[in-house]
């Protein structure tokens, strides 16, 4: 059985259907990516599944239990947490701290949670900037600091939002490893959407390509990008552009 | 026409931009591609005055514009069309419009509002809609007429096909290419960085907030380097 | 419209809405030591009264009864973000709840005290709950707040079970006692009450700030968002902060009735109530520890001295003497000076400036 | 486009942004709600006929409502522009209203003039303080909290009254408006300068409409309060139009002031009487929205009256109330806003 | 950070002023009171709203109580204390409680041997309380709630008539006077403010009113602070066919009243107000016009027939230029009483002075059915209201008979 299975959500703004009908699964320990042009509704299915808005229709399930309209906390409680693709830290407090909230709320005691706090700012890359006031990081910190702070919570499921995006090639590399070690080391579920074809083709087991809100296709990566609908609808008008 | 030398910029002390080196000459299109990051928008907050760059040289039509007030420039000819786009989501097609011509006090506005209805006949139909209704991309339509109705000599565009259907981004270059036509310069951020070096005159590529190589659109289009600096690759 | 998701990562936040400061190291939370220094404050304060010329004992009184409110109005709309116009409501609930008690039933106000803190944290989570279940922020949140101060001041203009409009008399006891929190005029005690009272509820929101809800708070109010999708229950964060800033209130409104003998709705309900809350923590420095004291310590007397300034002036300024209103104008122009000039606070300009050092 | 609005408008739409969330200086007119509206009025009016037990008093009530509701509409026009566009809560509206009160009674004392003819000196006047005051003083308040501005503006409301206070002195003052006689409507009677003020209101209504419907300064003024950024990207010098805004808003409250005078008595804690009222009516209208606080104004004259036949032994203040906290609850944009 | 300074010096600034200017040096007194040598002045208190929404009064209250000092230092001072001069302390209550307690705190501690105060009720239960704490006399002139004397304070003294006096007689004169006219009233219809002073005049005038045959109409309250029309409740006087309406209120509701009665025209044989805070102004006819003629007030009020009365008008025009009102003359009153009390008791200190003001018996410049003494709670004996009308454009005497400049006139069918 799949950890976490998405059955047939959709949900529209306005009249204009911004996630129509979307269904996935994903099964434990493994790493689903999702792309999509933008405005797809990749971070408004990223939205329904963690519970920040409620899904007009469909289901989401996490290991085996109904968590359709839970409240967000609920459902980080239940352990599937996701990070933001606009940063969202809290600002007046050091990263340290950012992260040692994140913990207490999985429940931590605040002594722990400090320790815990400490060795993932460490793991994520942000030692050196943990006692700054988190507003002020640059870009590249704030994505960490996203990161750090949704594994405080020891998800069983990450939802991540761009995470790559932002970061030079160079920057890259350590985070990609470090998902990778997620998933081998603490069996970490990923659900990552992302720009960045390489990442993707590397990272996932398999990939969710939305368009207008809908699933266009899925499988693996390497089917993925030899899509010619994929090409067309993502990766530019004519396949000769791209070199995969 | 515009023109900047060794700009370094950013926000609250964090640098982002070192030392670009851009050029846009009369009458083309120049593109700026780049990973996300690369410091494309922050060059064009600093051309339009959104932010001060903190050394450097900013020359628009031979004078220097760095620092000076958006309302200054845009009199002077250089529209900035952001991202976000910043449309008047409460007010009409129509209002949106004459606001763009907010500097052209003295000419009539009539003209311009013909032209921009004659590029993009789908406002024309619904210049009494409020903008917030329209999608995406007639959003983006009208925030490139918006821009055009005052008279610029130079438009800055940000991610004009953001959310936009390959269809409708494909519309939105056309008008670009149309746009230049009538001798007006653009500077073009794009995603879609096939499609915008095959339109662009000339193309730079950013990375890490310097400019790491220039040239016309073609030649960089089939660039090695291009795709690695902005496909990731 | 408005606000663009897939934005591209090298746009920076907005200008305006970015810190103003750039990223300093923050020191690492000191409660330890802010606990200390407010002992060591609280002991230096004591003996005060004695050493104070009489007439200004009771402005030093009205300062800490100032400062009550104002940590209390901290804790909710400076710590939590939640701005509160409203907090007369708690303020009257602990001053009626005490008096009633005591008028009617004889309770001791130190049992009133406690109550009138449960009746007001209670009423806050009602309020709370209905406001935040209605997602009202801003500007909304403090007229709702606004709102149901008023109609409990209607209500209690109306309402015989609380003596109507007339109000309340605290009977003055033939001997003074602890037990019934009455001592002789211009006695100390009731300087050291205020300064008790005061300092522990100085100290409480600082244990509350260390605690998880307090450190789960602050994380709400930077980003509500985030803060519900790494699991922090927002909600109840707020409805136990909210409950909390009703209690310390509350004790400031149960003081009063003691010490000034007399509520009345006007008195204990009123709006004005709700702004001398507020006050002393927007001049001493919103969300800051030691803002509402250093707030309350300024405003309480800026009154008193205006007035006595203007109404008998030095010979120079003799002019004034007898404008009724000049005195009011002085500490409007003052109050509009400070604000204007120190949006951060007194205590928020200090820190901001002894950071950058 | 379809994931611009998920995260822009889900969870936290309520109003969140203050005003970048597009408030509505007009809506196209709603009928259905309208009709609606009316509809609830019919009955609660017939509910009053059925306590009251009188036509005569519930025409007289409904008449009073209708007619105090203009005034409320009027002092509530200004305002609304001000907190739409500025998002500021100005507490000093009714100290500005007071300071044209007095110019009235001055003119009137001195000159001997027709109170209305004040109208030509205190909306001129009260334009330049306006614009002088949200230059100098609120200026500096522009985007910093609300509790700093909230504060800045009663601070401001308290000079006003004891600069009022000193130069005026405390004693009560009255304007006459000649011929002002009671008039039979219905059954029930208004006196002229009731009528007079309520038909300025809407007068004073319209001509805003116009000037932000169809000049150049009023799309300017909606422009910014939709959104900041993009009016500074067309060139509008954002920091003028918030001071022409201030203007216009406190040359409102002037207007409102001199069509007041007759009907109160003058002090200089009077326009205190019209804040809080005041705040209900804009916040029930629709931020922004200069006939939402015509019509506010309505809904809350009527329910004050109607309000003291249901609860007579209550203040009519509390049925005010309920349904200001019924109308945060259940439409925050206000009566007239767009649902989000 | 140039602006931090000059917040700051805009805060040092006063502060420091008030070191120099404001403060009293410890030791000049204390609540305790030493007895004064002879040549230095006795301080009385007065304590009224010079500021906020009863300035009016206020000011004048306090204009009245200079004039009572001016007038007795000039007469040459308290004769028994060797001619020792009176010194007027003047403080502003705003209006509000708190501010009212910790003026009169700073009064007493200023070395006032009394206090004179203080118009709002609230006001004056918060510095009875006071009064009583330090033992220091409180002379209260205007302030109707019973409640301020019924807590057993030994401190405190009221000249004008306690709201329980007011109504009752106020519907014994409302009795008296219909009958005498022929028109005996039947059906009261009440208008009163909802806080303790309508409240508590509406609750004991309906009890009197029943209690001599009357019936109460249509009740209705309202919120002094703002309310802005009451044509609908004429409209439900009207129908309820009512032939008196009585009205307890303050000024400006009063003003609204008499528009709203010339608006609606609710046919009643009177409007009779109780205590009212504006029929019986001089400045009232002038402001509402032939609305407000034929209105009643049975109310305190300052003795138009008393020469000394008459000579205090005159003085207080003549230095204000403006007409001198009841509550002034109260205020004036109450430093008689103490001056009395000291020349009585030949000290100053408070105590004494206490025990002095109980044994008053002083004839007052209000109309009033006999001279000032006070009973065990400390309430006027003399006091009694008398009844007013507006009479062609004037307020005048009119009932009982020995104060009345004119007879009533009944029924006064308003605006007819």
């Amino acid at each position: 059985m799949s950890l976490l299975e998405v059955r047939n959500v959709s949900r529209s703004f306005q009249g204009l259907k911004a996630v129509d009908d979307v269904s996935f699964d994903v099964k434990e320990g493994s790493i689903l990516g999702i792309i999509g042009p933008n405005g797809a509704g990749k971070t408004t299915l990223f939205n329904l599944v963690a519970g920040a808005i409620t899904p007009q229709a469909g289901t989401v399930t996490l290991d085996g239990r109904d968590i359709t309209g839970f409240a967000p906390h609920k459902v980080a409680q239940a352990g599937m947490v996701r990070t933001f693709q606009l940063m969202k830290p809290f600002g007046s407090v050091s990263v340290l701290e950012n992260v040692a909230v994140a913990a207490m709320a999985a429940g931590t005691s605040r002594h722990d949670a400090s320790k815990a706090a400490a060795q993932i700012v460490e793991r994520v890359g942000l030692g050196r900037w943990r006692d700054l006031q988190s507003s002020g990081l640059p870009t590249a910190g704030l994505k960490r600091l996203e990161l750090a702070r949704a594994l405080a919570v020891r998800p069983r499921v990450l939802l991540l939002d761009e995470v790559l995006a932002g970061l030079t090639p160079t920057e890259r590399a350590p985070v990609m490893e470090l998902l990778e070690a997620l998933r081998a080391e603490d069996g970490v579920t990923l659900v990552f959407v992302e720009h960045i074809m390489a990442a993707v083709m590397r990272l996932s087991d398999s990939v969710l390509v939305l368009d207008q809100g809908r699933v266009l296709m899925s499988g693996s990566p390497q089917e993925v990008t030899s899509d010619p609908r994929v090409i067309e609808a993502y990766l530019g008008q004519e396949p000769t552009d791209v070199a995969t | 026409m515009l023109r900047l030398e060794s700009v370094c910029a950013g926000y609250h002390g964090l640098q982002i931009l070192h030392e670009v080196d851009l050029e846009v000459n009369e009458g083309e299109i120049v593109a700026l591609v780049g990973a996300n990051g690369a410091g494309k928008t922050t060059t064009l907050r600093a051309a339009s005055g959104v932010i001060s760059p903190t050394s450097g040289q900013i020359t628009f039509q031979g004078e220097p514009a760095g620092g000076l007030r958006t309302a200054g420039l845009v009199a002077r000819g250089l529209v900035h069309v952001p991202e976000e786009r910043a449309l008047f989501g409460p007010l009409t097609i129509e209002e949106n419009l004459r606001m763009g011509a907010w500097t052209q006090r003295k000419t009539p506005m009539s003209g311009a509002l013909a032209e921009v209805f004659e590029l993009f006949p789908v406002l024309a139909d619904r210049r009494r809609q409020t903008a917030e209704t329209l999608s995406g991309g007639q959003q983006q339509m009208l925030c490139i007429g918006r821009a055009l109705m005052a008279r610029p000599k130079l438009l800055m565009l940000d991610e004009p096909s953001t959310g936009l259907s390959p269809k409708l981004t494909w519309t939105v270059l056309e008008a670009i290419g149309m746009i230049r036509d009538r001798g007006v310069a653009v500077l073009l951020v794009e995603q879609n960085a096939g499609q915008a070096l095959r339109l662009a005159d000339r193309a730079y590529v950013m990375e890490s907030g310097s400019v790491v190589l220039g040239g016309t659109g073609a030649e960089l289009a089939d660039d090695d380097r291009v795709r690695a600096a902005y496909l990731g690759l | 419209m408005n606000t663009v998701t897939d934005q591209s990562p090298d746009q920076s936040p907005d200008p305006s809405t970015a810190p103003a400061t750039e990223p300093a190291p923050l020191p690492r939370p000191i409660w330890g030591r802010h606990l200390l220094v407010l002992a060591v404050i609280a002991v230096v304060l004591v003996p005060l009264p004695l050493l104070l010329p009489p007439n200004t004992q009771a402005v030093a009184v009205r300062v800490l009864i100032f400062a009550l409110m104002a940590v209390g109005w901290n804790i909710m709309s400076g710590f939590g973000g939640m701005f509160s116009f409203g907090h007369a409501a708690y303020f009257g609930l602990g001053a009626y709840v005490s008096v009633w008690l005591l008028v009617n039933h004889g309770v001791s106000p130190w049992i009133g005290l406690l109550v009138g803190m449960l009746v007001a944290a209670a009423f806050a989570t009602l309020i709370g709950f209905l406001a935040l279940r209605y997602r009202l922020k801003g500007a909304y949140f403090a007229l709702s707040t606004f709102a149901f101060a008023e109609m409990l001041r209607l209500l209690a203009i109306n309402s015989d079970f609380v003596n109507r409009a007339v109000g309340y008399n605290v009977p003055l006891r033939p001997e003074f006692s602890l037990a019934f929190m009455q001592f002789a005029p211009g006695s100390p005690a009731y300087f050291w009450i205020a300064l008790g009272l005061t300092v522990a509820a100085i100290a409480v929101s600082i244990l509350f700030l260390r605690s998880r809800t307090g450190r789960f708070l602050v994380a709400v109010r930077d980003d509500e968002d985030a803060a519900a999708a790494v699991g922090v229950p927002v909600m109840r964060t707020k409805l136990v902060t909210m409950a909390l800033s009703a209690a310390v209130t509350s004790v400031a409104g149960t003081f009063y009735a003691q010490y000034y003998f007399f509520i009345d709705p006007d008195v204990a309900f009123g709006s004005s109530v709700s702004i001398q809350a507020i006050l002393p923590a927007v001049i001493g420095g919103v969300a800051t520890i030691w803002g509402p004291a250093i707030g309350a310590l300024v405003l309480g007397p800026l009154n008193d001295v205006t007035a006595t300034l203007l109404r008998n002036p030095p010979a120079a300024l003799s002019f004034l003497e007898g404008r009724a209103g000049l005195d009011v104008i002085v500490y409007a122009l003052l109050l509009i000076l400070i604000v204007l000039l120190l949006p951060q606070g007194i205590y928020g300009a200090l820190r901001d400036r002894w950071r950058r050092r | 486009m379809t994931e611009q609005i998920p995260s822009a408008t889900a969870p936290t739409v309520a109003e969140g942004e203050g005003h970048t969330s597009s408030p509505r200086l007009w809506a196209r007119v709603p009928w259905t709600r309208v009709a609606i509206g009316v509809g609830f009025f019919v009955v609660a009016i017939a509910l009053a006929y059925l306590r009251a037990g009188n036509g005569d008093v519930v025409r007289q009530a409904v008449l009073t409502g209708i007619l105090i509701g203009g005034v409320y509409g009027l002092v509530a026009m200004g305002l609304t522009l001000i907190f739409g566009v500025l998002d500021i809560v100005n507490f000093a509206h009714g100290a500005f209203l007071a300071v044209a009160l007095y110019i009235t009674v001055t003119m009137v004392s001195r000159l001997g003039v027709n109170p209305l003819v004040a109208l030509f000196v205190a909306v001129p006047v009260m334009f330049l303080l306006g614009a002088g005051v949200q230059r100098f003083v609120l200026a500096g308040a522009m985007g910093k909290p609300l509790e700093n501005q909230l504060l800045i503006t009663l601070g401001l409301a308290l000079l006003i009254d004891n600069v009022l206070l000193m130069s005026f002195g405390p004693n009560p003052q009255s304007v006459k408006l000649p011929g002002d006689t009671g008039v039979q409507i219905f059954g029930a009677v208004a006196t002229v300068s009731r009528l007079l003020a309520f038909g300025v209101a809407i007068v004073l209504a319209a001509l805003l409409y116009v000037l932000l419907q169809r000049t150049r300064l009023g799309t300017a003024i909606r422009a910014v309060a939709a959104n900041e950024a993009g009016a500074q990207l067309v060139g509008i010098d954002t920091r003028r139009i918030y001071m022409a805004t201030f203007a216009i808003g406190t040359a409102c409250a002037g207007a409102a002031g001199v069509l007041v005078a007759p009907l109160v008595t003058i002090e200089p804690t009077t326009g205190e009487l019209f804040n809080i009222i005041a705040f209900v009516v804009v916040v029930l209208g629709g931020m922004g929205n200069v006939i939402g606080a015509l019509v506010g104004g309505l809904i809350i004259g009527l329910t004050e009256q109607l309000g003291a036949l249901y609860f007579p032994g209550q203040s009519p203040l509390l049925s005010v109330f309920v349904v200001f906290v019924l109308v945060l609850f259940l439409r925050p944009q206000g009566l007239f806003g767009k649902a989000s | 950070m140039r602006k931090t300074w000059i917040a700051g010096l805009a805060l040092a600034l006063p502060l420091a002023l008030a070191a120099c200017g404001g403060s009293t040096p410890p030791g000049t007194a204390g609540a305790g009171g030493a007895t004064k040598a002879a040549g230095e002045a006795i301080k009385i208190g007065s304590l009224h709203p010079l500021s906020g929404s009863s300035a009016a009064d206020g000011q004048q209250m306090d204009n009245a109580a200079k004039l009572a000092v001016e007038a007795i230092n000039a007469a040459g001072g308290i004769k028994s204390m060797g001619g020792a001069k009176l010194e007027l302390l003047s403080a502003d209550s705003q209006g509000k409680p708190e501010v009212g307690q910790s003026e009169a705190q700073r009064l007493i501690q200023e070395g006032a041997v009394s206090i004179v105060g203080t118009y709002q009720s609230a006001v004056s239960q918060n510095v009875a309380a006071v009064a009583e704490r330090n033992k220091v006399p409180f002379v209260i002139d205007v302030s109707s709630a019973d409640a301020i004397l019924a807590q057993g304070y030994k401190y405190s003294f009221r000249l004008q008539p306690s709201g329980t006096v007011l109504a009752e007689d106020g519907a014994q004169n409302l009795f008296d006077v219909s009958k005498a006219a022929g028109k005996p009233a039947k059906k009261i219809a009440i208008l009163h403010e909802q806080g303790p002073f309508g409240t508590a005049i509406k609750d004991t005038f309906s009890k009197k009113a029943q209690s001599l045959g009357m019936t109460i109409g249509p009740v209705a309250s309202y919120d002094a602070a703002s309310v802005s029309d009451f044509t609908t409740q004429m409209a439900a006087v009207k129908a309820s066919g009512s032939d008196v309406l009585m009205v307890a209120g303050y000024y400006r509701d009063g003003v609204l009243v008499a528009n709203a009665v010339k608006t609606v025209k609710p046919g009643v044989n009177a409007v009779w107000g109780v205590a009212n805070g504006a029929f019986d102004v001089p400045t009232f006819p002038g402001e509402v016009g032939a609305a407000g003629e034929g209105f009643f007030d049975s109310n305190y009020h300052l003795d138009g027939t008393n020469p000394d009365t008459q000579a205090l008008m005159k003085t207080y025009q003549a230095k204000y230029k403006d007409q001198i009102r009841t509550a002034a003359v109260l205020s004036y009153d109450a430093v008689r009483v103490i001056a009395d009390s000291l020349e009585r008791s030949g000290s100053a200190d408070p105590t004494k002075v206490r025990d002095a003001i109980a044994q008053t018996n002083l004839k007052s410049l209000i109309a009033s059915k006999g001279p000032i003494t006070f009973g065990p709670t400390g309430e006027n004996e003399g006091a009694a209201p008398i009844l007013m009308q507006v009479q062609s454009g004037k307020v005048v005497q009119t009932f009982p008979k020995e104060f009345a400049q004119t007879a009533p006139r009944y029924p006064a069918t308003p605006a007819s």
